[in-house]
């Protein structure tokens, strides 16, 4: 249903999408008592990038040229699949939350395929780990869905959001309960923030996601730190369109605006995991999506 | 009708002459392959879209045999894949053999046609003795084509585990056949008719079946012999053996399914369990491998338990009455049957051309070929891209068909279909996720990054007739994602008991429709960012100040899986020779590690020593002492007296 | 009648031919003489498998000596494997003869005995009267005994030894067998000893001793016919024979015991009311063989004992064939000739390569296809046709033994017996891919191949391999009136 | 006629006895020398009416042979090879006498059970014909030498013949001829094969060729 005010909400993602890593540096920094980057340093960022040469490596091959572009489009094809409280997303039919995954994934497949290219020791280890971890990730995703449909009844994405809304009656508060807390650990494992991965560590070694663009310069760079923010964005939207489960498109705004500071706590609060302590982690995800799902079954007739 | 005698009759003509003309095999086999191909693959087609099929009945000489060749949409869409395979890799074979022995060479194209027409013998058979001597026949020929370079030691072990399995396979299926035919005379199929059968024996032949084809298959725990033999063949043969003649194996238990007409609700839970486990242990083993070519054998093993998985969720949603999800699953299989053929067999032959080129096929001793291989990595890029299932390629088509059948049994279902949609949902997002890690450390320590050796840094395209059916297989894959709803559509009612309502359909378009657009939007950025204008500056590498990085330094294809396989450590059993460095000055320390197979580590090495300790019981019977002889034959009478006196 | 002179000529040819052998002549012509006079009694064979097939059974010598189709199926079983033994024999001769090791007296020794054991043999497979086959199963006993002995040394002699004593305890209780046989049908005239008239009148024969007289000839007939567990002299007799000679043992010796086993099965059936009392016994045997057979082949390491065990598993196979009855006597009686064809060319080719290697063993038999051409393909072949690989006919007849134990409802007796195969499968083809793909380790030269050893290897297995695809029709029509006899049907 | 039909049974007997209890060869082969010409006449004693010329013939060739022929072959192998007694033995001397005693009442167990008609035969012919079969295997079983194999087969042949006589008044001419002709071949074999082994391994001791296993 591509209408005026679904085509809007995707042009406020694609807009407002480099401001949510801002407000959660701000966040962090106000946490430590500094006064911290502005929100908007994360359009400065870009725009400054946009400007820059190409730095590509001896090594590289066209692979690493296009990867950039194409996993910024497969996250943009993501965006306009994803409903924004009530109301539907661009684009919904049967299963579009399959398509929606596979988008992200063929995002994660260019940057790991790039990475490797570069031939560089620290970005083929951040690859490896940001594959394996996804990996293990993934069935949270998937389970976590796989409720929400057994609650609503619905098979498309925006379907299952619309349905969430009305029933949000307090028996089903426990399992959706469970499948928000699913899909936090999932949001902060794939958007490398800190109990899986930390954003702004300087050494090789530890990074994930920071290592797989550590090759990247320039216009690539801008294109893969807009397609993260982008990302995170999506998460942010589905899961306050989980919380958020009654209210319109103004609410859900200012709920992100509120996910994003909660984000910036918790990263001040906590320190990375040891990386044999991230699957684990994954894993409980998924066990929380299952408990969720074997409430909402249960309950629903 | 005569399209099938024709086809025959070329092909085994064409086996004798290649045999004789030993120096001109390498022309004329390719060519008796294609030529018997094609007439067979318009015919296939043809009945696939037109849905009437061909049936043809002619005495044969052999009790209880009779030649009755039919093709049916089952068959055709099992056959149609094969042939093109076929074809292709035969073009492909006469470049990658132009260095072997003019002798060798006349014999192997004598297999490669018999190979090729007992797989197609096999899935038109319609009168069993016909189906077991085809598939017997499949199993020889295609023994001596894997024994192709049988110096090594290794080849001929796999050689010899090869048609061990393949033997103990058909054993399964003589029992299968024998149980099937009996009381009624003829063996045709269709004069079987298995409705007034006793549960017990219905179980009994399902399980032989599942025995019997699982082995073809390389379903776990029969696949033992598959990683052994396929990288053992010559690389176009692997291609035609894993990109087809597994699925025989899957054609073999849909035509049994067919067969034992109502089935029992447990089988389907065993058809997904074994689905999912082999999918699992599959895609595990593959990401372990070092050898490029024993990667894409384990990844089969992972890809047909996809495909049973989908049988055995079709046939549960059948059984509780749902048609729709039935129809969604089964065309899941048959989608993802039909293009595993196509991108497994491209990816066979990327990694069979790259051996050739460089002469080596561990991974860790490779890298940097994208640039000096550019259509190969091409290739294989697609063929990577399609097998892990990523939009807007064919894999993930069925992957989608799969999951919305999964999904639609979660919602709609009450009781066990929600669990099993469950499980399916959870299984094949692990699976999927594990895939894309296993070939993208496939890709990218072959293709990316340095060049690890001389050998690899000498690496240049195949030739022309290597070169051609590695592009046709790379637009084939796109082109099935082209047209996959319409071909979708078509799938949908070659299996009985699904109906396909409008619904689904239009969803599909939906999704093409969409994925058409990203890729269109994708296509743009991409020329957008290429032609931003910025001059564009090489350096080299960072590699933290290191004054002189080496190759060796790039992440090595054990490291890469490295995360996953400690989690999955007790799946994989590792086995490690390792000498620490000791002393003030050590002198030579060394570490080496090699994954084992859990089923044949756990399962079959124990069976086996156990089998020959109970085997040497009777070898003392013959001891060399005539007396005891005597004593024995007198003992013998009276045992007989003593049972059947009475 | 126009065909008086079939059965005659039939029986006094070899002795005639026999006693030409004993004039003292060179080696080699004895030798060729044996191949001539084997071709020349295939003339009178096919007459009367001819008349057998056409005409229906053909009598001599009032009533004692008949062909009917069980008889002309094994008669051409007989022509079969010995002409291909006697072709072969010059070649595997040839070396002895030049070195002059197998001189004049020995030549003239093996001829005679050669022709013997043929007339011994044919005796058996024409007589009607029961005594008279025992006569010829006894007399095949003691003449193929020295025919062992031809090679000088300590092994051969202890097989022969062994072979002998054996067979002739065994055969002892046969004729204790056939007396009781005859005692069953009460009468004391001639005609008791009658196979046909003990047929006719086989509701009246006294059950309990019919019974008796059966568990004798079964393990009478059986130590002969090499089912476990009177297995035992087998493997030493066939490894240490020469291998003309354990060709034909292989090839028709156990066939001719079994034959006159099957001979008795229809009798005692009728006697017992098709109970399937006889058939229970033959069933059991046969699956024994078959698994001790699979026991000993697991890790055998000689060519010609490998050959041997492989034998008593053919046997077992086709006792379990004629036990199951229906569809598998057919398939019993098909896959003694399959198995006949496969295991002399199979032993043809071991014995020579022995010769040409030096050696028995089979790792360091390994590459021998790339050595001795023609007879190591040759081996190969067979190996792999013996285990039931594919298109050959072997295979052919397995499935229609397995069939048989479906019908029969004896999903056991079928667990069991394609267990067996399998194992056997396994441990013979390990070898057999050493065979044929292994590099050479001695640095023999390749031998020169010539094209008559080629044609005289390829045509047997051409026509297994034929066998497996198509049975012409004449054929098919004499095995099933063959089957029916022992109470199989089409 | 039955009294000399059962005084002859018992002297078979007496001479299977000999055999058994015996160390020394030589005893062996005439004891089992006598019983081939007792086995031989017993056909004309046991049916003493119908005396033709064929009977009394073929009687005389069966004595003729078993009774002379056979000991001169065997005594032949006996001197070649110099061995005079069966050394120490598998089953004892005292051991195998008891077992000849136990096995009689066992073979009269089995002949009333058998299913045979008793009717022409006298009681005691077809108990003497099974001791002489079960002496005849055990002495094949239990014995060492090559001989006593030898004598053991034999004894299991007149067992079986004795058999032969409860069943039938007499066995068509031409078996009795192939019979006795495969007995004598058999013999035959046996004795020249006992040469060959003199000559070969110096010694007659069949148990110690056992060098064929496996």
């Amino acid at each position: 249903m591509p209408s005026l005010g679904t085509g809007l909400n995707v042009l406020i993602g694609l807009a407002a999408a480099p401001l949510l890593p801002g407000i959660i540096a701000r966040v962090k920094a106000m946490v430590a008592g500094r006064r911290g980057p502005p929100p908007l340093q994360g359009y400065y960022d870009l725009i400054r990038l946009l400007h820059k040469d190409h730095l590509r490596s001896r090594t590289a091959t066209w692979v690493f040229g296009g990867a950039p572009a194409v996993g910024l489009a497969a996250v943009v094809c993501g965006l306009l699949l994803m409903p924004v409280g009530r109301q539907p997303a661009f684009f919904s039919f049967e299963g579009d939350w399959m398509v929606l995954l596979g988008c992200l994934a063929l995002a994660r497949w260019c940057a790991i395929l790039a990475a490797l290219d570069t031939g560089s020791g620290f970005a083929a280890m951040g690859a490896s780990r940001d594959a394996c971890f996804s990996a293990l990730a993934e069935p949270a995703l998937f389970i976590l869905l796989a409720g929400l449909a057994r609650q609503t009844g619905e098979l498309s994405l925006s379907g299952m959001v619309a349905g969430l809304a009305p029933s949000a009656g307090l028996t089903d508060a426990p399992g959706l309960a469970l499948l928000a807390a699913a899909l936090g650990l999932a949001l902060l494992a794939e958007n490398a923030r800190i109990p899986v991965d930390d954003p702004n560590t300087h050494l090789e070694l530890t990074m994930i996601h920071e290592a797989l663009v550590l090759e990247q310069a320039g216009p690539d760079l801008a294109l893969m730190l807009y397609g993260a923010a982008l990302k995170l964005w999506l998460f942010g939207l589905l899961l306050m369109n989980l919380l958020v489960a009654f209210a319109d498109s103004f609410a859900v705004w200012c709920g992100m605006i509120l996910m994003a500071a909660g984000i910036g706590v918790v990263e001040s609060a906590m320190a990375r995991l040891r990386l044999l302590k991230v699957p684990p982690l994954l894993v409980g995800a998924a066990a929380l999506a299952a408990l969720g799902f074997a409430l909402i079954w249960r309950t629903t007739p | 009708m005569n399209v099938m005698l024709l086809s025959l009759a070329v092909w085994s003509c064409g086996a004798l002459i290649c045999l004789a003309a030993r120096r001109g095999a390498a022309l004329l086999g390719p060519l008796f392959v294609v030529g018997g191909a094609m007439p067979l693959l318009v015919q296939s087609l043809q009945v696939l879209f037109s849905g009437q099929s061909v049936v043809l009945w002619m005495p044969w000489q052999v009790p209880f045999g009779s030649f009755c060749v039919g093709m049916d949409a089952l068959s055709a869409v099992f056959s149609a894949p094969l042939l093109i395979v076929s074809a292709l890799s035969a073009v492909y074979g006469s470049g990658y053999l132009r260095k072997a022995p003019p002798a060798a060479l006349g014999f192997h194209w004598f297999c490669f046609l018999l190979l090729t027409m007992s797989m197609w013998l096999v899935l038109a058979a319609r009168n069993a003795v016909l189906f077991l001597v085809a598939w017997e026949g499949m199993a020889l020929s295609s023994f001596f084509l894997v024994l192709f370079d049988g110096r090594e030691r290794h080849v001929r072990h796999a050689g010899w585990l090869y048609l061990t399995a393949g033997h103990l396979g058909a054993a399964c299926l003589i029992a299968f056949f024998a149980l099937l035919g009996r009381g009624s005379g003829s063996m045709d199929f269709a004069a079987w008719d298995t409705a007034g059968w006793a549960p017990g024996v219905r179980h009994a032949t399902f399980l032989l079946a599942l025995a019997g084809f699982g082995v073809k298959a390389g379903l776990v725990p029969w696949h033992v012999w598959l990683p052994e033999a396929h990288p053992a063949a010559p690389s176009h043969v692997s291609a035609v053996m894993s990109g087809v003649m597994i699925k025989t194996g899957i054609y073999g238990l849909l035509r049994a399914l067919e067969i034992l007409a109502v089935p029992a609700v447990w089988w389907s839970w065993l058809l997904m369990g074994v689905g999912l486990f082999s999918g699992l242990l599959g895609v595990l083993l593959a990401g372990m491998q070092a050898d490029t070519k024993r990667v894409l054998a384990y990844s089969s093993v992972e890809n047909v338990g996809l495909i049973t998985l989908a049988v055995g969720l079709g046939l549960l949603a059948r059984h509780c009455g749902q048609p729709v999800i039935a129809a969604l699953a089964f065309t899941a299989a048959l989608w993802h049957a039909f293009n595993h053929a196509l991108f497994k067999s491209l990816l066979f032959l990327v990694a069979g051309a790259v051996a050739q080129a460089t002469r080596l096929r561990t991974m860790d001793r490779l890298g940097g070929l994208l640039r000096r291989m550019p259509i190969t990595g091409a290739a294989g890029l697609i063929g990577a891209t399609a097998i892990v299932g990523l939009p807007p390629l064919n894999g993930f088509v069925g992957e989608y068909l799969l999951l919305a059948a999964a999904m639609r049994s979660v919602t709609i279902g009450a009781g066990m279909p929600v669990l099993a949609g469950l499980a399916v949902l959870g299984g094949l997002a692990l699976i999927g996720g594990i895939a894309a890690v296993c070939f993208a450390r496939f890709f990218g320590i072959v293709f990316l990054g340095e060049a690890r050796s001389s050998e690899a840094v000498a690496a240049n395209d195949p030739p022309v007739p290597m070169r051609w059916p590695i592009a046709t297989l790379a637009l084939l894959c796109l082109g099935m994602a082209a047209i996959a709803p319409a071909f979708a559509g078509r799938l949908a009612n070659v299996l009985p008991g699904g109906a396909w309502l409008g619904g689904v359909e239009k969803a599909i378009w939906h999704v093409w429709a969409f994925l058409l657009g990203g890729s269109a939007l994708a296509g743009g950025m991409v020329v957008w960012s290429a032609m931003h204008g910025r001059p564009v500056v090489r350096p080299a590498t960072w590699g933290c100040g290191y004054a002189a990085p080496t190759p060796r330094m790039q992440y090595t294809a054990a490291s890469f899986f490295e995360p996953l396989s400690r989690f999955f450590e007790d799946l994989l059993p590792v086995r490690k020779k390792e000498v620490l460095p000791a002393g003030l000055f050590p002198h030579r320390a060394a570490w080496r590690a090699r994954v084992t197979d859990v089923v044949m580590a756990r399962l079959y090495q124990p069976l086996a020593k156990w089998l020959d300790w109970i085997l040497a019981k009777p070898r003392r019977l013959q001891h060399g002492r005539l007396h005891l002889y005597l004593l024995g034959i007198v003992l013998a009478l009276f045992a007989l007296m003593i049972w059947k006196l009475e | 009648m126009a065909s008086a002179w079939i059965l005659p000529a039939l029986l006094l040819g070899p002795l005639l031919m026999a006693a030409c052998c004993l004039i003292p002549r060179s080696a080699d012509a004895v030798i060729r003489f044996c191949a001539v006079g084997t071709l020349v009694l295939a003339i009178p064979g096919a007459a009367a498998v001819r008349h057998a097939a056409a005409l229906g059974p053909l009598f001599a010598a009032e009533r004692w000596l008949m062909v009917d189709a069980l008889s002309a199926y094994h008669l051409i079983i007989l022509l079969v494997v010995f002409g291909f033994s006697a072709l072969f024999a010059p070649f595997y001769f040839a070396g002895e003869i030049r070195s002059g090791r197998f001189g004049v007296r020995t030549a003239a020794r093996y001829g005679a005995l050669w022709f013997g054991t043929i007339g011994a043999m044919l005796l058996v497979v024409l007589s009607n009267n029961l005594a008279l086959m025992w006569v010829g199963v006894e007399a095949t006993t003691l003449l193929t005994a020295f025919l062992i002995r031809l090679q000088v040394g300590p092994a051969a002699l202890e097989a022969m030894w062994k072979y002998l004593v054996m067979c002739s305890v065994g055969v002892a209780l046969a004729f204790m067998g056939t007396l009781l046989a005859a005692a069953s049908a009460g009468g004391t005239g001639e005609s008791a000893l009658l196979g046909t008239d003990l047929m006719r009148r086989a509701e009246q024969l006294n059950p309990r001793m019919i019974k008796a007289a059966f568990l004798f000839l079964v393990v009478g007939y059986g130590t002969k016919a090499g089912l476990a567990p009177m297995h035992n002299w087998l493997p030493d007799a066939h490894s240490q024979a020469p291998a003309p000679v354990s060709a034909v043992f292989s090839g028709f010796l156990l066939n001719t015991a079994l034959y006159a086993l099957l001979r008795y099965l229809p009798i005692v059936e009728a006697a017992t009311g098709q109970a399937g009392w006889a058939r229970g016994i033959l069933v059991a045997f046969g699956l024994l063989s078959l698994v001790v057979a699979a026991g000993f082949l697991a890790a055998q390491r000689e060519v010609k004992r490998l050959l041997a065990y492989s034998s008593i598993e053919h046997v077992g196979l086709m006792a379990l064939g004629a036990g199951l009855g229906g569809v598998g006597a057919v398939a019993a009686l098909f896959h003694a000739l399959n198995h006949s064809l496969c295991k002399s060319v199979a032993f043809c080719c071991a014995g020579q390569l022995g010769r040409i290697r030096g050696t028995l063993d089979l790792r360091r038999l390994a590459g021998s296809v790339r050595v001795a051409p023609v007879w190591g393909t040759g081996l190969f072949v067979a190996l792999l046709a013996l285990i039931g690989a594919a298109p050959f006919a072997i295979f052919m007849s397995k499935f229609l033994i397995v069939k048989a134990a479906a019908d029969a409802g004896r999903y056991g007796v079928m667990a069991l017996a394609l267990a067996g195969l399998a194992a056997v499968f396994i441990s013979v083809l390990r070898h057999a891919v050493a065979l044929a793909w292994a590099p050479a380790d001695a640095v023999v030269a390749p031998q020169k191949t010539s094209i008559r050893a080629a044609a005289l290897v390829a045509l047997p297995l051409a026509a297994v391999l034929a066998l497996g695809l198509w049975i012409p029709r004449p054929f098919a029509a004499l095995l099933l009136r063959a089957a029916r006899i022992i109470g199989g049907f089409g | 006629m039955t009294a000399w039909e059962n005084m002859l049974l018992a002297a078979v007997l007496l001479t299977g006895f000999a055999a058994v209890g015996s160390s020394r060869l030589a005893t062996g082969i005439r004891a089992l020398g006598a019983q081939g010409v007792l086995v031989g006449v017993l056909p004309l004693v046991h049916s003493v009416a119908g005396w033709n010329p064929r009977m009394v013939g073929f009687g005389a060739v069966v004595a003729t042979t078993k009774g002379v022929l056979f000991p001169w072959l065997l005594s032949r192998a006996i001197r070649a090879s110099q061995t005079r007694r069966e050394t120490e033995p598998v089953v004892g001397y005292g051991a195998s006498l008891a077992l000849a005693a136990v096995l009689l009442p066992a073979a009269f167990w089995l002949a009333d059970r058998a299913p045979l008609a008793v009717s022409q035969a006298g009681a005691l012919m077809a108990p003497t014909a099974f001791t002489l079969m079960g002496m005849g295997l055990f002495l094949m079983v239990a014995r060492r030498t090559a001989v006593s194999q030898v004598l053991g087969y034999l004894m299991l042949e007149n067992g079986i013949h004795t058999f032969g006589l409860t069943v039938f008044t007499h066995l068509p001419l031409l078996v009795e001829l192939g019979v006795l002709m495969d007995a004598f071949v058999a013999v035959f074999a046996m004795g020249i094969a006992i040469d060959h082994i003199n000559r070969e391994f110096d010694h007659m001791d069949t148990t110690r060729l056992t060098s064929l296993k496996g």
